[in-house]
Order: structure tokens, then sequence, then C-alpha cells
């Protein structure tokens, strides 16, 4: 359990509550709450389960469109895919249990999020890790980054959900505190879904799946209310195992139910277990429950009310699994619980699920900022060989391919994958059909540094043009907002900008929001994680026969770029791996441009035009076609053109956004051409693919193996086993 | 004729849907079974998928094998009847002694999915649809798919040529390099003496669709089909 | 009576155990360059309810052998929890 | 002089082990209905090479602690291998 009381430290504020909140929950009930009350309002008054903090920047995030059936507020979000079928999506953080133990912080953070989709009535369909951790050099980091993905790894292969994409960063400021963030997106028909509210007083709740048992209480108030250090060992008991078979079993048993249409509703146990499905379900529904703590499967004998109704152990008949109904929707919106003949709480439902405190917590910009910011790496000069300096680049393990990871997942599973993970976005078919979505989660910590409103712009724009470039047009997002601790308004200030900056480009991009996560108290010593949203933008690809791959298919074609380059190094990976800083202002956005660039994709993707195309996005140009050319297997000799007038190094490694490469199918470089004028995105010859080089004319040549050494062999020389520890 | 092939579903299968949805594809009737079911509902040849039955907990297949399904297959194996299992299914092969040997942890401990080559081996001459020789394009996803067996098991099977797949590189040599899980002698499929059981780690159910990469598992259900006296359309 | 025991398996040797191997390879770096041989293995504990103590341990070894070990690559040891044998 | 040692490692009381759950849940249908309480773990057999057995032993734990077991769900034992003690 929580830590204990003493008599400098009232229970309330051992449970993570307010003097003030106490006066809440007590203004609320009229009197005093018994210490079950207590905790089920400490659990649900979290910050987890209330977003107190972020709620008032939150609200003003565009959530409405055609496309959009569910936003925010329900378990999942919910886009139309047409022809009847839905795709439901989110996105969640289990950060804080993966430091203290990676493999079960990171499967039981899968569990989680798949069922968030199941509650739904959707079939969990994929699954995307956006990951950070602290630099490869410390052994911790190794163990941490190896841990989580033979976690993810180990429960999403087991549940059959493919692992289809997902990202790995590394900074400085992750050691200690890792992100571990899990994107699921599932399908339904649109009489399939679950969503609505239905089913009011009288219903009965059946709880499926495990015994409750005492690991996880607590999990909520203690484990993502308060910053790790020195407390993660009091956390420590609130680890849970995570039981993927069980797991697998409650996916297909839903299934079952759902199709046979006997369930008004399907809640997941999150945060706050018991308590919080019970007294959500109940308020959505606007009335009361009573709740029989007796007819709840316990794990083990003489657990207190209060553990009952906070353990959030992992949920699980044909199937093997255990269904007890243990509470019955009543009028009068009062939430009973009972243990044995006693009535042990007495609250209203909409209290705990609604009425939770809201913060408008003070802001302000750090200082440090904007000395930040003057170091521009623009005014350093290349301190190496450009042919170096651009295997730097690759090999960094910021731009290196993540092949050793995500060759851990099954990616494969369900039979849909038309392109998993190595690719700008991921594509997952719908059965029967040729139509698929796309989907790509991004965010850069280091823009989200030096800005954080950019950040939250650049994270929008690089998750939806991944999707775009792969001939998908973007319909929505979901977020996960990692930060440090709200209480500092230094944070307060970086979380504002962000989902100010994650708005407007939604707005522009006509992406609205469907929902998401934040993750508050990132952060050990002094040392807070980057402002990082991580987005996860879901795309629809009409007919996935139409799908532009990455790779070089074939010699001999012509290679154009897409958009503007700018002298733009401020936060690049050239920065970060060349000059070992991360300073200066990232590039700007144009909103509009962004757009324009994302439809010109989607307008040559479905007139079939292109052979390959690849976003620029860490490394910029250099980079996007080393890629293209890896993926392919084929390389490439292309010249910077004479107008840019940029020094070579800046040409082949500005972040400038927006802007892609593209390689048009033989005879079609006209009419690309054309298509790009009409939409008004700049277009610029650039070479030819083929040979088995990466050439630069003028600048210099490197044989494709030593780039694929590079990009393929950094990150496992990393990790080589004689490397890693706990 | 339209092979009827049964498929059997454990707890925590999760490649049946996609066994059953490849011997649809190739022309076969697919018969779904459930692991209690004590007949195979008169499949002319059957499928163990692949997946995590029980979660692979304790061992790979070591609750699976005892199933009422498998007690069905056994006999039909007896009656000289074709059976294939996929990853979980040939790691319940060998648990339920079908077929020779284990499958261990991958020598590099990861579980690991990837496009590998796999030679069809020339010694099970004469096998029915079976084309020697060649180097398909099948995907593994395992975590426990590194072959052993004892010193006697490991020369019998090479003896009596039950090696019916080894990885190999693209043009189908032999070499370390190219096995995923440190296999003996880079066995990726093996089969029993007499013919009729062939168990392998690699997916052929998710080879067999041009739209989502190569097709080389549609040569292992040729093999299943022509054992039922039928072809594959593909 | 209820019996409690431990079931203690591990890979035949002259079979290359990877998960040892891993570990062994690891220890040097880890500042233990001193240890060798490692193996890896199972353990399972598990209470009996019987008779008496032959019984039990009569069932828990037909399911070692049967079950909780496959006997083509693994072997196994039985041992009884102390402060058991009793009701 | 080299030990030989068994490293022991179980989940903690309290959590789930549903390793133990699923074995325990198929043992009833294999004939086994009397059997309860499964914990499943990992056991590690490792030699070290040590002046005495205090240092061997004292080694063991540390390796068990920081590396062999994660304290956070886990808890171990430590056994020595009968047998040793001489080089
Ligand atoms: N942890 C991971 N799991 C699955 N796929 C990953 C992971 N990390 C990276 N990838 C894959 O590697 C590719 C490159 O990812 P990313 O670094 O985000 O590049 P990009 O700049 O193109 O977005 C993507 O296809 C992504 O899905
Ligand atoms: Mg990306």
């Amino acid at each position: 359990m929580t830590k204990a009381a003493t008599a400098e430290e009232p229970l309330h504020r051992a449970l993570g509550l307010t003097d003030d909140e106490l006066a809440a929950i007590e203004a609320r009930l009229g009197r005093a709450p018994n210490r079950t009350e207590l905790a089920m309002f400490a659990a649900m008054w979290s910050e987890h389960c209330s977003y107190k903090s972020s709620k008032v920047h939150l609200r003003t995030l565009p959530t409405q469109g055609p496309q959009i059936l569910v936003g925010p507020g329900l378990d999942a979000g919910v886009v139309d895919l047409g022809e009847g079928m839905a795709c439901v999506f989110k996105i969640e953080s289990h950060s804080h249990p993966s430091a203290i133990e990676p493999f079960q912080g990171a499967a039981t953070g899968v569990g989680g999020i798949v069922r968030d989709i199941l509650s739904m009535g959707a079939r969990p369909a994929a699954l995307l890790d956006p990951l950070r951790f602290g630099p490869l050099d410390e052994g911790r980091n190794r163990y941490l980054f190896a841990g989580v993905v033979a976690g993810i790894g180990g429960y999403g292969n087991s549940i059959g959900v493919p692992t289809v994409g997902g990202e790995v960063k590394f900074a400085p400021c992750h050691s200690g505190n890792p992100t571990v963030n899990v994107l699921c997106l599932g399908f339904a028909s649109h009489d399939a879904l679950l969503p609505v509210a239905r089913g009011g007083e009288g219903n009965v709740m059946v709880l499926i799946g495990a015994a409750t048992g005492r690991d996880g209480i607590g999990g909520v108030s203690v484990l993502a209310s308060r910053t790790l250090d020195e407390r993660a060992h009091e956390s420590r008991p609130s680890v849970q195992i995570g039981d993927p078979f069980a797991e697998n079993l409650l996916i297909e048993a839903c299934m079952e139910l759902a199709s046979r249409g006997v369930l008004r509703g399907l809640q997941d146990l999150g945060g706050a277990g018991l308590t919080c499905a019970v007294s959500e379900s109940a308020a959505r529904r606007r009335v009361g429950a009573d709740l029989d703590l007796d007819a709840v499967p316990l794990r083990e004998p003489g657990m207190e009310p209060f553990e009952i109704l906070t353990s959030k152990s992992e949920v699980c008949l044909r199937w093997g699994l255990a269904a007890t109904a243990v509470a019955k929707l009543r009028g009068g919106g009062q939430l009973y619980v009972r243990h044995g003949k006693t009535v042990v709480a007495k609250v209203p439902a909409r209290a705990l699920a609604e009425e939770g405190p809201v913060y408008e917590r003070p802001i302000r910009r750090p200082a440090w900022i904007a000395r930040l910011r003057e170091e521009d790496p623009l005014k350093s000069p290349l301190p190496l060989p450009l042919a170096d300096a651009f295997l730097a680049v690759l090999g960094s393990p910021n731009v290196a391919s993540m092949r050793w990871a995500f060759e851990q997942y099954d990616s494969i599973v369900q039979g849909q994958t038309v392109a998993g993970p190595g690719g700008d976005a991921a594509i997952v078919r719908l059965e029967g059909t040729v139509r698929a979505v796309a989907v790509s989660t991004d965010g850069n910590g280091r823009f989200g540094l030096l800005d954080p409103y950019l950040g939250g712009l650049h994270a929008v724009a690089e998750s939806t043009r991944n999707v775009a470039t792969t001939g998908a047009t973007p319909l929505a997002i979901t977020n996960c907002l990692n930060f440090g601790s709200p209480e500092r308004p230094e944070v307060m200030w970086q979380f504002a900008e962000t989902v100010r900056g994650i708005g407007d480009a939604c707005r522009a991009l006509n992406t609205p929001v469907t929902g998401g996560n934040v993750s508050f108290y990132n952060e050990s010593g002094d040392s807070a994680v980057h402002p990082t949203p991580i987005i996860g933008a879901v795309g629809l690809l009409e007919d996935y026969r139409l799908l532009v791959r990455s790779g070089f298919p074939d010699g001999g074609l012509l290679i154009y770029l897409l958009g503007s380059t700018h002298p733009e190094l401020g936060g690049s990976a050239y920065a970060d791996a060349v000059l070992h800083r991360v300073s200066g202002k990232p590039p700007d956005l144009d909103l509009e441009a962004e757009a324009s660039l994302q439809r010109l994709l989607v307008a040559c993707g479905r007139a079939d035009l292109l052979a390959a195309a690849h976003d620029l996005s860490e490394g910029g140009l250099a980079v996007a076609l080393a890629e293209s050319a890896i993926a392919g297997g084929i390389g490439c000799s292309v010249s910077l053109p004479i107008d840019w007038d940029l020094e070579p190094h800046i040409g082949l490694f500005s972040e400038s956004a927006s802007r892609a490469v593209v390689v048009p199918r033989a005879g079609q470089g006209a009419a690309v051409e054309e298509l790009a004028a009409q939409h008004g995105v700049p277009i610029t010859y650039l070479g030819l693919t083929g040979g088995s080089t990466i050439s630069f004319t003028g600048l210099f040549d490197v044989p494709l193996s030593d780039a694929i050494v590079e990009y393929e062999g950094a990150i496992p020389k990393l990790m080589s086993p004689r490397r890693t520890q706990n | 004729m339209k092979p009827r092939i049964a498929v059997i579903t454990f707890p925590g299968s999760n490649d049946d849907r996609d066994a059953l949805r490849a011997v649809r594809l190739l022309g076969g009737e697919p018969v779904p079974v459930w692991h209690a079911d004590r007949d195979l509902h008169g499949a002319d040849g059957v499928i163990l998928p692949g997946g995590f039955s029980y979660g692979d907990y304790l061992r790979t297949g070591a609750i699976a094998r005892f199933a009422p399904a498998v007690k069905a297959v056994t006999r039909y194996v007896e009656a000289g009847r074709p059976v294939l299992g996929v990853c979980n299914g040939f790691q319940i092969l060998c648990e339920a002694g079908l077929l020779p040997g284990a499958l261990i942890r991958n020598a590099g401990l990861s579980f690991v999915c990837r496009w590998v080559n796999v030679r069809t081996e020339a010694r099970p001459e004469g096998w029915p649809g079976w084309e020697a020789g060649r180097v398909l394009q099948i995907p593994v996803k395992h975590g426990e798919g590194q072959w052993v067996g004892s010193p006697e098991d490991v020369a019998r099977v090479e003896e009596r040529g039950q090696v019916a797949l080894r990885y190999c590189s693209p043009d189908g040599l032999e070499d370390e390099a190219f096995t995923p899980n440190g296999s003996t002698h880079n066995i990726a499929g093996l089969r029993n003496e007499r013919g009729n059981v062939l168990g392998l780690m690699p997916h052929p159910e998710h080879a067999v669709d041009p739209d989502l990469g190569p097709t080389g598992g549609i040569a292992v259900f040729a093999w299943l089909f022509a054992m039922c006296g039928a072809e594959v359309s593909a | 009576m209820r019996f409690r025991f431990e079931v203690l398996v591990s890979l035949k040797e002259g079979l290359l155990d990877p998960q040892g191997k891993t570990v062994q390879d690891a220890l040097p770096t880890l500042g233990w360059p001193n240890v060798s041989d490692v193996r890896v293995g199972r353990r399972i504990e598990l209470t009996v309810d019987a008779e008496d103590e032959a019984t039990a341990r009569a069932q828990v070894h037909d399911m070692a052998e049967r079950f909780l070990s496959n006997p083509v690559i693994e072997r196994y040891r039985i041992l009884e929890v102390e402060g058991t044998g009793a009701t």
C-alpha cells in the first residue's frame, strides 16, 4: 500500500490529496470522508485520473470534424473510415512503472492501452511504441531500453496484436526518466462500437478477468503523482506483473460477447481500478450504483475495502475467464460500496468521476531558453570532413535504424500489415477490403526544449506528413504529453505552449484531436524530461495497392525535393551528433506550406505517380536520401541546387519543415512537376537513383555498403550483449 | 478437389485465423477446430498454428499437447494423414513426441521477427508436392525457435532425411549468419520418418498473399494439399 | 496432509544454454570475472495434498517427468520445502 | 577454490504469477487435482572462484541482488550445491 500516515502527515496528504482538496471533498459530502472514501477520492482526483492541471489547456484543442465519430472523454477516440468502418485509437504512457521494472512496466502498459481499445468494442489491430531513453553509453539506460523493448514484445507478441511502428530517441534528460508510450488502434464496424452510455438504472456490471490482488494499489496516487527519485523504493510494490495470456483470452471473450450483442458497455479497469470503472460508468449514465465488494474475486485473503477498490490488477467462459456480477446501477446518483453487511462508502458518482479539482497553475517562461536559443549551430564551422559528418549523423542513435528493437516485435500477426516498421508510416489494411489505415508516432524533444510551441507544431506536422507521404489522407491525431512537474511554473509554461502548438497545427491540417494522455512528473533530481509531445496520427489510404514506399525501387529514376530549404540547424540531429549540442532556434513551420505539401503528396499517391517518397525530418536531406537508398538497396547521385546559396553542410543537414523527397515513376516527372505547381509547392530536381554509392556531386561519395554499416550497425553495436546489465 | 484443412485453436493461439485465411486463399476449405474438440471434423489435413498457446508459460507447447484435439492429431498421424505444425504448432508436435527434439530459446535470446530464406532439402525425395532445392522467402517470428536434439536425434534426422527446410543465404547457401535462432544444423523444418508430419518455425501462412510480400509459403501449403490429393490454386 | 516441493529443472549437460551463456558473457564487464559455468533453468514450487510424504513425492516425480520438464532436453531435481509435512 | 551455487529467484508474494496460475489451472485436467499454490520462478546455477566460501557467497548475494533478480518484484534464495568447496 501507499506510505503510512504519520502524526506529521495526515492520511489525505499521504494519499496525495491537498488540504484544499480534502476541504472540497468534505463540502461535496457534507461530512468528513471515511478511510475508504478518502482512498477512492485520492485515486480519482489524482493527476493521472482527473487531469486537474492539464484540463484548462486541453480544452483549447480542436476536437470536431466530420470524420470524428467519438472525440475525447471516453476510453478512446473513433474516426470514420468510410464504408461503415471505424478506427478506434489512443495512446498512453507507462513511463513511471517502466523506470522501476522495465519489462513488466512496459508490458502492462501495452495491456492497459489494448483494453481501452477493446472497451469501445473494437478488435485491437496494431500497436506503436514511441520510446525515449538516456544515452546508451550508460549501462542502466541499456538495461532500461532492452527491458522495455522485451516487455513490449513479450506482451504484444503474445496477445497477437502486431507492433507496426514507433520510435526510439535518446537524450541525457531521459536517464532515470525513460518515456514509454504505447499507441493502440483497433477496427470496428460503426454498429459494433460500444461508445454511448447505453443502459441505465437496473443494469448489472459484470467484472471479467483475473482475481484482484494487492499489486497496483496506490499505483495511481503514488506512481503517477509524485516524482520518482528515492521514493522509487516505496513505490515498488505497485509494479504489476503482466499476464498476456489472460489478456489474449479477454480479447477473444470480449469480441465474442460484443458480437452477440449482450453488452451495453464495456469499461476497462484502468488507473484507479474498480472505483474508476464503476464511478465513471455510473456518472456517464447519470445514475448511481451499488457495488458489492464481497462479490469481487480476490487473489489474497483479508484485503481491505480500499485495497479492493483501487487495485488495478490486470483485468482479465468458453475462454476460461471468471465473470462475476459486482455492481448494479441505481437511480439517485450515489455510489454505494458494500462490504459484508455494511456500507463502507457512499459518495456521489459524479463527485468522483467528473467533479475533480481543476487548476490553472501558474506559468513562467524559463530564463535559460533565451540563452540556448542564441547559441545558433549555424555559427559553428563544420568540424569534420563532410563525408564523416554524414556518416556520424547517419550512425547517431537518434537517426540510426531501430531494427534492433522492432525485429523483437511481431509486426505481421493478424495478416493485415501492408507496411510494418521501417517506413514513414505503418499501413494496416481492413480485412477483406482494399482500404487501409496509415499510422505514425512522432515528437522531437530537442525542438520542444528550445521552443515548446514549435515543438508542438512540428510533432503534429511530422506525424501527419509521415502519413501523407504514403499517400494516405491524415484524419485525426491522438497525443501523449510527457512533461516534468506541473507544480513548476516553467514546466507548466512548456506544457501550455506545446498544447497551443498542437492546437494550431491540428486546426490548420484538419486533424482534430480524438484524445490522449498526459504524463507529468517525469523528472528526477533537477532534471526534467524535455517537453515531449508524442503525436499519433492516423490517416486513410483508400486503396492500399497505391501505397507509396520510401525505398528507391530501381535505378535511373528522377529524384525531386518538395518544399523549400532554409539555413535551419537549431535543435537538429546534426548539431546533436556532430557539434554535441542542443541549441538554437528550431526550424520555422509555415502551416499553410505544410498543408499544401501534404495535399500534394496525397494527390500524387492517388494518381499513382510515385515510385517512392520519403519525408524529411531528423538529419535533413542527407539522411532522407540515405534512408531511401538503404531501404531500396539502390544508390543515388544528386547535386545540391546552385541557387540554394547555402554552405553544403547546412544544405545537407538543415531540418527545414514541410519537405519530402519524391521519385516519380518512369515518365511521370513532368506530371509531378505540374501537380506541385498546382499545389503551390516548390519542387527542385536533385538527381537520379542508381549505382552502389550515395553520391553528392562535387561534395563526396559514400559506398552504400558503408552507409548501411553505420545506419544498421549503430544500435546493435551499442547493445551488444557484453554491454547490457541491470 | 477442395481439401478440407482443419486448424486447431488453442487458448492463446494467434495465427490460427491467418492459417484459415491462407487455406481459403489457396483454394482449400478451412475447418476451424477447438482445442477441446475430440475429433478433427473429418478433415483431410490438419494445421497446428502459431501463437502462444497457454501463454507459452512453463514451456512452449507443454500444456497444449495434452489437449483432446492433440490426442485426435496423434491418432490421425498414426493413420498416415498429413499434419503441419507452424511455430507454436511445431513446438507442440515436439512436446507431443510426434517430431524429434525440442525448441529452446533463440541463441540471441530475443524474439525475432524477420523475413528469412529457407532451402527445401533434397533428401525428402519422392515427397508429394515437395520440390527440393528451392529457396523460399518466409517470415519467422519466435523467441524459442532453436531446434536441439540429443546427438542421436541429430544424427538420425540427418541420416533419414528428415530435415525438410534449412535456413540459408538468399542464394541458397547454408550459413549460420542467416540462421535467426542458432538452430542445430540450421534446421528450420523437420518431418517425421513416415513423412506425414511437418513442423517448421517460419510462418508459411504469412507468405501467401502477394499484396503483403513474397509468397514462399505457398510451397509449404502445396505439400499439405498434395498430401490430401489436391493442388493449391495461387 | 500438505507437502510443499520445489522442482528444479535445467537443460541437460551438453546442450548449449543460451541464457546461461549470455549471463556468463555479461559478468566480467559487470565486475565478476571469476564466475563460470552459468546455467539458467526453471524452478516450480507447489503444494501436494496427499496421505503421506512418499505418495506426494511420487506424484511430484510423475508430474516433473511428464509435464514440468521435457525429458528430451531437461533434467530435474526435487526438493522438499522445509517446514511442511504437517496439515 | 571453486564453489558452486544455485540462486533461486521467485516473484514476491502478493504479485500475480501468471505462469504459476496457468500451470495450476491445467493440473486438474491433467490428472493432478490435489496440487495447489503453484509458483514458477528461475534457477541460476554458477561457479565462483574465490578464496573461501564466505567471499564466494557474498559475491553471489551481490550478483543476485544487482543482476540476477530485480528486487522490485522478485526475491531470491541461495543454495550451495553439495560436493563443491574443493578446487
Ligand atoms: N520502437 C519502435 N518500434 C517499432 N518501430 C520503430 C521503433 N522505432 C523506430 N521504428 C520504426 O523505424 C522507422 C523510423 O522511425 P522514426 O525515427 O520515427 O523516423 P521518421 O523520421 O521517418 O519518423 C519508422 O518506420 C518506425 O516505425
Ligand atoms: Mg517517425
